[in-house]
């Protein structure tokens, strides 16, 4: 649930119903009209959903259903750096899990959190596809690969500068 | 119909093609046991998401065992639904089951009724392995005027979800969140009240554990009964008569009116009185706006609306208050009879008994829980005294009686006291889906055209079809009559409406599937569809029973226009018996 | 232009190294060196051949020469005999194992056999974003000759006796699949590709898709013809960004050629395909699931039958196949049914792409016939275990899938075998494990997947796996009793029987094949309380070594709980009933005596 | 782009292609043309393809070497990204794994200008198959 309001203004409902309109508010594009939101918001807070369900004359709870079924959908705005540590299974036996508790310790935060100065945010995904260069973070858009827990400092200091 | 043959359990079966394994063993008296499954035929609700796998069955040449609710009968079958293998998994199922719910049977609203508690006993379990250290899911207690929702005891068999969503387009629940998270919830996980549920509590009455239950009154009632300086009137909705019974172990479809208002006597109320009474007076005043309204559109007036929507339903006003609120100004203006029957008490008769507004509580007895958040509305109080002051559930009032040692089926016959107490069979029959139209027909009829009709029962209008119409002559003006019960058929109606394709004078909505007497409130029907036809066996069976049997011949109805209200739509009529809507709808975003 | 007239290739691969490959490459230099050949004859220290079990390897070019076991020792004799003679020296030679004879020229060795490529044809040799590189490698050709020279129920017969099965999990036959939706009469038929890659640890399709776009984009369009839809789905992650990408270029391009789009090559023939994205829910991998998502529902599964060819997408009959799967079925029409039922074992035709991880030196994509051994698998193309450790088990089919050990090591993978030791193709994954693995561990992480990807729906899956992690836990953290085992075969045999979907039939599999293969560590957990790989470290101690400890007190000073003793200057030791863990002795101590084990 | 409107204009594409690609590669222009692949995937591109990509469209250019580059998918050394292949005029392709800027400064430099081999070959141990009609 999310706690902060946001006000939406009437340029981002009317971008939010753009989007609704280019998939003729089908109800099986929801997944799609969802994504493109998300794309352009970041996250997917109640409003931006009341008014896409609003939009696509769905029920709103129906949008929430399908937006907490999906892990690629948050409701949570996420930091400006996203670290995303992969926890497949190439990742995990080549010791996934050391590192991210590296991440947790040195950022303060748990998955699925932001830090407090909305920088970092940190969540876990399931196998990137890099399996040869397992454990896999990804901080943004940017891969690094065979991450050993005495590398997660430096990686965040070259964010924090 | 091609015909299929199977075994099950080393007996034959021949079932016709489409049938399930569950169907098909119940042929041959095998009852396999079911849980999430619900099936109201007749009403085309049903509900089998194959989820809790109580009802698994071994089907020979199948890697993995068959849900016997969803799987199809097919040609030679060999099914077990007893063998060492079935038995163990569904008894492990059910401890699983278990082992994520509150063990509070004792102080659970549904204990005695609930079909989790039955199948714990039949299956024997009596330890649930490993429980000390089982995570169990915790929800938030929501309460709303009407409904509490606790979901710990949710076991997602997704009956609720059927019923707000394919059923009455409601919306309101949704399943959220996944894996062992998952729960069905409004949206953001809000309160029911910020929801557009309208209270129909048709998820209460196919809810099979605690999750879901009625804001209970019982205790508000107590304190008013034991409150000397307090006079407690009470009224019970038609529909109540035709299903208390069902709670002292009678056969559905039992009238136990006289019955019920011993026991509400015996309980102390200083008033019996009906809700039958401010039915037919529901009658004069929406039959009146019906014809009012129809004779200035046939003298040409563009202003006026038609058709006209009954209005005695509090679901399905929530219903239209949110979802159609564009349309608000087409329902009957006339206040639902237990609101009526406040006002009047609460006025008429508190003056002619010399009590204040202050000393008299109002109690109605209905088979429905948006009462509960309709007497609860500001538009029906005075100076913050509400008209009808508590409104409980047919079940609550099994309880109260149950609580008084009272048992229903020994006891004798009494009659509602006067003058509230006096009504006609039309206003019986607002009890079931079409009830109110045809009681507005019958004193419309005579009204309109002044003649006296020669049979009252007009069958065309009955029956358990989710929309039904009918074209009734009155007198070579044909009216044209819709009728809708379930929010999902009222739906269909009113986007005709609003396409200006409806060819309809008046329509009937009922809220909840066979109208009242399938309410929220009433006994649970666990499923069975044919409880719902026997009450409303029961409330036909009433109404031809009764000598009267057209509302404007009620005696006491005619007497409370000549010594109070003056006449149909009269001034004072408006202040008290009619009201007005509300858009519902909340509009975060307006900027 | 080359100053070289000959090569000599040496692996250095780590399996090779740690033979001293290294050194065998210092030893040929100064060999060649000796006699003059430095200038014309290179020493090049390659990736790994794959052959580690053989290792070291040395080949020489360019007349394929391969040796195998090179010792540093044996360097001189290359020199001498092969390179200034020109005599091959036998004993160094590959002898082929089934005629024992020994192979000079390498390009006869079996061992190339051992990979064979379909699915990935062109995966690493085409531009994927042109489609002319595309064409040039006989693309949709097969789509061509099907359309003026096949009827579909031509086409499906093939399919059919080509023996090719689903690649995406069950191993269903995909020609029969395609009948069934093709039988079902229907105003609108949909054909959709399952690209919602959700194993961890399996990246095949993502390959295919990123490398070869234009395989599926055919192969669909011949589902199409022979189904008689006109319209078709991806169904694709949106974690794989470059995939979409590369689909949309490669959808535009067959479009421009009329490849797709209306009356394909002048057949009359309509088809053309649309992205629908997946949004992170490993479920949607379950057909049904799938489509229900592709109608912007929560992707939970239902019962099947209706089956999709019955009522699938919009409840209009529809075929679902995977992206490895249909990358098979142009070359499949091309060569010929005979030819692909040539390869593979009596059930399971054909290749399998698999991806290799885990604690394996050669991770990657790798494609061999049905019928390979897990042995040539890990050892020979994967390069065996990394760091010289000891194989101790490979876990295959993702989180539906179970542990092999080393008993199934030279049993040949196909779809069968595999199910019947407890695990399953799935659509591929291979994850390697070694002595520092523990299996209980292993089996909570798959189960830790599965809790959360379960869609709550039924009631074995959503509670019944939350309680097997649960008892794993407490395996793990060494508050396991004897009965806890029973009870994770029952619940896990309970789960796996009545459960709805396939995710849920097999979720159990880790727990079940770890039980089965490895009870002895379970027993160890709850038993001895002890995790003999080291990984459970509430089941580890705090011990102070003898030689290192220097007596400071440090560590006694540092322990909240006053569980460390000993006199100043003497030795320090923990007593283990008072210990919390904490782990601040070890912190403290600055001469490396405070150990966990 | 015309629209390829039956099977016989399909197969003249193909032939076309071929016949340029052939062209190219077996050396019979004028110029040598040296053909680079690099492996264009997830796992390539997170290890740095596009950098070495890059790299080596510009410095071929730079130092006066005839070349195309080009990007391919996923050739399934994980262990070994960033690959790339090179095909020297009339000579069987060469796989290098772990290519970085650096090393594929020492490609160009020994292998594509001088013609000796570099360490970080990587052997190829597969059959493709042949759908040549």
């Amino acid at each position: 649930m999310s706690t902060v309001k946001i006000e939406l203004r009437k340029d981002q409902i009317e971008k939010i119903h753009e989007f609704c309109d280019e998939f003729n508010n089908e109800h099986g594009e929801l997944i799609n009209v969802l994504h493109k939101t998300q794309q352009a918001f970041g996250y997917l807070p109640a409003e931006v959903q009341e008014v896409i369900a609003d939009k696509m004359r769905l029920p709103v709870a129906k949008v929430y259903g399908v937006v907490t079924f999906y892990s690629f959908f948050t409701m949570i705005p996420k930091g400006e750096f996203p670290v995303s540590i992969c926890t497949g299974t190439a990742c995990y036996v080549r010791g996934a899990e050391n590192v991210l508790s590296e991440f947790k310790k040195q950022l303060d935060i748990e998955v699925g959190e932001t830090s407090a100065d909305g920088r970092f945010s940190l969540s876990c995904l399931r196998c990137v596809g890099a399996c040869g260069l397992a454990p896999v973070v990804l901080v943004g858009e940017k891969t690094y690969g065979r991450v050993a827990p005495d590398d997660v400092k430096e990686i965040i200091e070259e964010y924090r500068s | 119909m091609d015909h299929i043959k199977l075994l099950i359990d080393g007996k034959t079966v021949e079932v016709p093609k489409g049938t399930t394994v569950y169907k098909a063993a119940k042929e041959v008296g095998i009852d396999i046991p079911v849980l999430c499954y619900m099936d109201l035929h007749d009403l085309n609700i049903e509900n089998k998401p194959g989820g809790c796998r109580i009802c698994s069955v071994e089907i020979e040449g199948r890697r993995n065992l068959a849900p016997s609710c969803s799987t199809n009968v097919s040609e030679g079958m060999v099914v077990k639904t007893n063998s060492m293998r079935v038995i163990n998994a569904r008894r492990t199922v059910m401890e699983l089951i278990l082992s994520d719910h509150p063990k509070e049977c004792l102080t659970c609203a549904k204990s005695g009724n609930c079909d989790l508690q039955d199948m714990a006993i039949k299956l024997g379990i009596r330890d649930i392995p490993g429980q000390e250290y089982a995570e169990m899911s915790t929800y938030r207690l929501d309460t709303s005027p009407s409904i509490i929702r606790e979901m710990d005891k949710c076991i997602m068999c997704r009956r609720c979800e059927t019923m707000c969503n394919d059923f009455q387009t409601v919306g309101a629940l949704n399943a959220v969140n996944r894996g062992f998270n998952a729960v069905v919830a409004p949206a953001f996980e809000m309160n029911l009240e910020h929801s557009p549920c309208t209270y129909c509590g048709q998820c209460v009455a196919v809810c099979p554990t605690g999750a879901l239950t009625e804001v209970d009154h019982t205790a508000n009632v107590i304190q008013a009964l034991s409150d000397p300086n307090k006079t407690v009137v009470v009224q019970t909705a038609p529909a109540v008569r035709a299903a208390l019974g069902e709670e002292f172990g009678m056969e559905p479809g039992t009238r136990v009116t006289g019955k019920m208002v011993s026991a509400l006597k015996n309980l102390g109320f200083d008033y019996v009185f009906d809700t039958d009474f401010a039915a037919d007076l529901t009658i004069m005043e929406e039959g009146t706006e019906l014809l009012d309204r129809l004779s200035r559109h046939l003298d040409g007036d563009k202003d006026v609306q038609l058709p006209i929507l009954t209005s005695c339903c509090p679901g399905w006003v929530n219903f239209f208050e949110y979802h159609f609120p564009e349309m608000k100004d087409i329902p009957s203006t006339a206040r639902s009879p237990q609101q009526m029957f406040g006002s009047i008490a609460k006025t008429y008769f508190a003056e002619k008994i010399g009590v204040k507004r202050e000393e008299m509580v109002v109690v109605s007895i209905m088979p429905c829980l948006a009462k509960k958040y309709e007497c609860q509305r500001d538009e029906f109080s005075v100076d913050g005294n509400p008209d009808v002051d508590f409104s409980i559930s047919t079940r609550e009032l099994a309880h109260l009686i149950k609580q008084a040692n009272l048992d229903l089926s020994t006891m004798t016959d009494s009659e509602f006291d006067s003058p509230l107490g006096e009504s006609s069979g039309a206003a019986v029959i607002f009890g079931a889906t079409g009830g109110v139209i045809e009681a507005a027909t019958r004193t419309a009829y005579e009204l309109q055209t002044g003649k006296t009709l020669e049979s009252v029962d007009f069958k065309q209008l009955r029956g358990l079809e989710g929309i039904r119409s009918a074209t009734v002559d009155f007198d070579g003006l044909e009216i044209k009559i819709g009728i809708a019960h379930g929010l999902g058929n009222a739906r269909k109606l009113l986007e005709e409406i609003k396409a200006g394709r409806s060819e309809f004078h008046a329509i009937e909505i009922m809220a909840c599937p066979g109208g009242c007497i399938g309410g929220g409130g009433q006994p649970l029907h666990h499923g069975n569809s044919d409880i719902l036809k026997a009450r409303t066996r029961a409330i036909y069976e009433e109404d031809e029973a009764k000598t009267l049997r057209k509302s404007h011949e009620n005696p006491y109805i005619i007497k409370l226009y000549e010594e109070f209200l003056d006449q149909p739509m009269s001034e004072k009529a408006h202040k008290l018996l009619h009201t007005h809507y509300f858009e519902r709808k909340r509009k975060v975003f307006e900027v | 232009m080359s100053r070289y007239s000959m090569h000599i290739l040496v692996c250095g691969g780590t399996g090779c190294k740690s033979s001293d490959s290294d050194i065998l490459v210092e030893k040929l230099k100064k060999e060649l060196d000796k006699q003059g050949l430095g200038e014309t004859v290179q020493v090049i220290m390659t990736g790994c051949f794959g052959f580690c079990e053989k290792g070291p390897i040395v080949k020489v070019m360019p007349d394929n020469t391969f040796y195998t076991q090179v010792k540093p020792s044996d360097a001189e004799e290359i020199v001498e005999e092969h390179i200034v003679k020109g005599r091959k020296i036998d004993h160094l030679l590959y002898t082929d194992p089934e005629t024992s004879k020994h192979i000079t020229d390498s390009n006869r060795m079996g061992f190339y056999k051992k990979q064979m490529r379909i699915a990935l044809r062109n995966c690493g040799f085409i531009d994927p974003e042109r489609i002319d590189e595309y064409i040039a490698r006989d693309g949709y050709m097969a789509l061509g000759k099907v359309l003026s020279e096949q009827t579909p129920e031509e086409t499906i017969a093939l399919m059919k006796s080509s023996g090719l099965r689903g690649r995406g999990g069950a191993g269903f036959p995909v020609g029969l699949k395609w009948e069934f939706a093709r039988n079902n009469v229907s105003d609108k038929k949909y054909v959709v590709c399952n690209a919602d890659e959700g194993d961890p640890g399996a990246f095949m399709d993502r390959s295919i898709l990123e490398g070869d776009p234009h395989s599926v984009l055919e192969a669909m369009a011949i589902i199409g013809y022979c189904i008689g839809a006109d319209e078709g789905y991806i169904y694709i992650r949106a974690e794989y960004p470059l995939a979409i990408a590369r689909l949309k270029t490669a959808l535009n391009q067959a479009r421009e050629y009329g490849l797709l789009g209306k009356d394909i090559m002048g057949s009359g023939f309509n088809f053309d395909i649309g992205l629908k994205y997946g949004a992170g829910a490993f479920v949607c991998g379950e057909e049904t699931a799938l489509i229900h998502s592709m109608e912007g529902e929560r992707g939970e599964p239902t019962l099947k039958p209706p089956f999709p060819a019955e009522s699938g997408y919009l409840g209009k009959p529809t075929n679902v196949n995977n992206v490895e799967t249909l990358a098979n079925v142009a070359p499949i029409l091309l060569k010929g049914a005979e030819w692909f039922s040539s390869i593979g074992t009596e059930k399971s035709k054909g290749t399998k792409v698999f991806a290799l991880a885990g604690q394996i030196n050669n991770v990657g994509l790798i494609e061999v016939p049905m019928g390979t051994t897990l042995r040539e698998v890990i050892f020979e193309i994967g390069g065996g275990i990394k760091d010289g450790k000891k194989f101790k088990a490979v876990q295959t089919g993702g989180p539906s899938g179970g542990c092999l050990t080393e008993k199934h090591l030279d049993t040949p993978i196909d779809y069968e075998n595999l199910v019947e030791n407890g695990s399953m193709m799935g659509s591929g994954g291979m994850i390697v494990m070694d002595e520092d693995d523990c299996m209980v561990s292993i089996a909570k992480y798959y189960l830790d997947f599965t809790v959360e990807e379960s869609c709550g729906k039924c009631a074995p899956c959503r509670i019944g796996n939350k309680r097997l992690h649960e008892l794993l836990e407490r395996i793990c953290e060494g508050k396991g009793e004897t009965a806890d085992l029973d009870r994770l075969r029952n619940l896990g045999e309970v789960i796996k029987d009545t459960s709805l979907c396939g995710l849920g039939q097999s979720s159990p599999n880790p727990v079940l094949s770890t039980l089965d293969n490895f009870y002895d560590e379970y027993t160890s957990h709850v038993h001895d309380k002890k995790c003999a790989a080291g990984v459970c470290k509430d089941l580890m101690e705090y011990f102070i070594l003898e030689e290192h400890c220097v007596g400071c007190t440090a560590c006694a000073r540092a322990c909240p709980v006053g569980a460390i003793s000993g006199e100043r200057k003497e030795l320090h030791v923990v007593n283990p009933d008072t210990c919390i863990k904490c782990g601040a002795c070890l912190e403290k101590c600055k001469f490396d005596a405070v150990i966990l084990k | 782009m015309n629209k390829i409107k039956s099977l016989s204009d399909l197969k003249k594409i193909r032939e076309e292609q071929n016949r340029s690609i052939e062209l190219r590669s077996k050396g019979e222009a004028a110029e040598k043309l040296v053909q680079v692949k690099v492996a264009m995937a997830t796992c390539g591109i997170a290890s740095g393809a596009k950098e070495t990509m890059e790299f080596l469209m510009d410095s071929l250019e730079k130092r006066g070497v005839n070349a195309v580059v080009t990007q391919t998918g996923c050739m399934g050394y994980c262990y070994a990204e960033p690959t790339i292949e090179v095909t020297m005029p009339g000579k069987e392709p060469v796989v290098f794994g772990n290519v970085n800027t650096q090393k594929a400064d020492e490609i160009i430099e020994k292998y594509i200008k001088g013609g000796a081999l570099v360490d970080g070959i990587i052997p190829v141990n597969y059959e493709t198959i042949q759908t040549k009609e």
